[in-house]
This record gives C-alpha cells, structure tokens and sequence, in this order.
C-alpha cells in the first residue's frame, strides 16, 4: 500500500469527540483490527491528592499542536509501519466529566502488529509534546495542571 | 532591529496579562537574551522563566538558538493536554 | 468503589456497534481512560494466502457466547482489579469489509494502570473460549473460519 | 434413559444437516461414548468427530465427562469469532 493512501487524521476541536465517524475515518479495505485509546475528564480523582473536579478549562496553541500531533503521527508510522491509519484528537474548551476529551486510534490489518503498542505510544507522546494545557476547576478553586516533560532539540 | 511576535499561554498567559505581544529585538538576540529582557521588562514573568518552554515559528527552541527576524515565539510552561 | 458499582457490558448482537454510546455506558465519574479495540471485516487480506471477501457471515451459540463474555469480564477483573467498565460486544449476521464486528473496551481513572493489556487480554480470550464462528464469502466461493484454540477442562 | 438435546453450529450443522436434535441415551453414557454413538448414527459426523468441541449446557466438556439427564449438548469447530 502506498503511504499516500494511508489516512491520517489530526485536530483540535471544540465539537464532540465521535468515535465512530472516526473510526470509519481510518478503516481501510485492508483493515482488520483497531486500537483506540480515550482520555476523559475524571469528577473524582482518588490517586495522589484526593480531589473532585466540576470541570476543565482546556486551551491549546492550535497551530503548533496540530503539528506535533502531525509530528506524532509519522513517529508511529516509522516505528509501527504495519499501521493503516492513524486519528489524533485533542477536544478544547470546557469539558465537565465524564466528557471524552482526547483519542488517540490507530488501525492495521491485525490486531497483532503492533497496533495496541501505537496507541500507547501515541498518548504518551501527545502528553510530551503537544502544546494543549488544562485548568481545574473544583469547589474549592482552580489551578493549571502542569505537565513536567522538557522536550529535546529536535522534539 | 528584528520585528518579533510573543504568544503566552497557561500560566505564562495568566502572569504576562495578555495573549500576545510584538516587540522590537536587536538581530543577534539568543532565547537567553529574550528571556532576559522579558524577565526586566515584566517582572512578573521572571520566576516563570526558569522553567518555561519557548517555541520559535512553532519548533521547541533552546537558550542559545538565534531569534530570527518576524519570529513567532510561544511562552508556555510543560504541557498537559490528554 | 464497591464492584457492584462497576458497569459489565456483554451482548450478541445484530446491530451496529455504537462505539460512543458503550463508552458512554462504562464511563464513571471516577474514569479518566479508556482502551478500546475493535476487530472490523477486512476486504483484503494479503497475510498468508492472499484473498478478497466479500462478506463475512457470524453465526454465535449465543446464551453460551454471552456466559463466556461474562467468564472473559470476570478475568479481566481478577487480572487488573483497578478496570472499572467492561464492554465485550460481538455483532453477527452477515457483515461487509470495513465493519466492526467486535469490540473490547476497558475503563480506569488512569491509562497506566492496565487498560491496554486488559484490552488485549479480552480480545484474545474472546477469540479463544467464546463460541461464535464465521464464514468467509469471495468471488470465489464459501469456507468457515475455523479457530484452532481447544478450551482445557473449567474454562 | 436420559433425554437430551443436541445442538450444531459452523461445520458440524453443515455435516449434520440440521441445527438440532432430541434423543435419548443411556444414562450412564460419556461425553466419548456419545461421540461414537453419533459417528455410528450420523457417518456424515464421523470425521468432525476428532477435532469437534463439546459442551455441556453451556459448559466446555470432555470425554470422560457423563451426560446429565436433560443435557444441553453443543457440537461445534474451535471458535472463530472476533
């Protein structure tokens, strides 16, 4: 299959997250097998610092983030070149729980290529690298969360 | 004198009171020297400059690189999207 | 969280698999990922001998299927006891390449504590112990799929 | 003797030519002596006999299992689905 052929689809967005409309995005003749991982807001956070959230405030830099997500993307094609296709989905604005507000899918012809290693990869890149930023809001106040990764020259 | 663009965003955004500014740099100003200046210019900024991340047209950029001319240069601590 | 609490989610099924409306339903106020995979009908399969399908036709033993999707949620859950929604569907009747057929979908407050292995884990079992079976049609004409996984005594 | 009812699926319906079967059957027949008795009765089973997997209501068996009165018995290939 001629990389060209190969869909890969990256945004940030306001609208809902629709995992069907994105799943059927990336499915090819020759797929066979999907990994999709989902990011959502949690209303009761029990690790760490016990806390609950009424909702978060995301901002990204649209520009650059869709280029890292890009970026992210050709990261997992030229580790996993079996993958089919490739949906990197960062949701902004104010997202209450329960809410899906990042997805990452990637599909390949078996399940058994490395598909579930891409998606894994995937997020944990798109927590290194792409400039999307979060507030918390609770009961008791807000505050920015904080990532703690420094990206290298090159990144 | 080079025209640049600053972008801020999160708790840089918070500090700086705005979204955006342009200003004029001397043409041979590393991320170091830009630091610098925005450190005494807006003393607010200057505990977030120990820690913050710089971009230059959209690329991550490091002390000692260069500013180009029109640059657009983003000012945002790590980030933590997902 | 008491397990009783903890949303399981199993069915054969002859409708389309709504992919938002199950993560809906395994999505707790406590839940902050969720790893889904989804096996689709390939029309091209080029691994081992090369062939097109036109359709594939499931057919499932279908109160024992749903026992065994059960058996599959309730090892996930002994595995990775922080997984807090299950959805293991299996949709049958005669479906066209690009179609998910299948889905797997676990949930945690957070993605480093399992859900992708407990995924893997339920597709893998599922293709082991439940018992539905599948037909290929081509241009060429009609076989059964058949598995190669013999169940051991209590499984 | 014990009623039981037997089910087909995938290859082994397509053998038997029907997706099910009532009978009665000894009551101390096995899981194996079942298996002969259809290979005798049905020679189209004969072959599927070797490799087919069996349960009994809903449960995976084996040979040396003994048929319960008013078993649900299920003949079919390993599983295929997904």
């Amino acid at each position: 299959m001629k990389p060209s052929s190969r869909p890969t689809i990256f945004s940030i967005t306001e609208s809902e997250i629709d995992l069907n409309d994105l799943l059927a995005q990336i499915t090819l003749e020759s797929t066979g097998a999907a990994a999709i991982f989902t990011g959502m807001v949690r209303g009761e956070t029990r690790r760490g610092e016990s806390h609950d959230t009424a909702y978060l405030e995301y901002e990204a830099y649209v520009p650059m983030a869709e280029a890292k997500m890009k970026q992210v993307a050709d990261e997992i094609r030229e580790k996993w070149p079996v993958i089919e296709g490739i949906a990197i989905v960062q949701r902004i604005g104010r997202l209450y729980p329960k809410t899906p507000t990042v997805l990452i899918a990637c599909t390949a012809a078996h399940r058994d290529t490395g598909v579930f290693e891409a998606a894994r990869y995937g997020i944990d890149r798109l927590k290194e690298i792409v400039p999307v930023w979060k507030k918390e809001v609770s009961p008791s106040g807000e505050f920015w969360v904080e990532g703690d990764y420094i990206p290298k020259p090159g990144e | 004198m080079n025209h640049i663009k600053l972008l801020f965003f999160a708790t840089i955004r918070d500090r700086a009171g705005t979204k955006s500014l342009e200003m004029e740099i001397p043409a041979d100003m590393t991320i170091q020297g830009l630091k610098d200046k925005l450190s005494t210019d807006y003393p607010n900024l200057k505990d977030s400059m120990k820690s913050v991340l710089i971009t230059i047209n959209r690329e991550y950029a490091f002390d000692e690189a260069v500013v180009p001319s029109n640059a657009e240069i983003a000012l945002f601590p790590p980030v933590s999207g997902g």
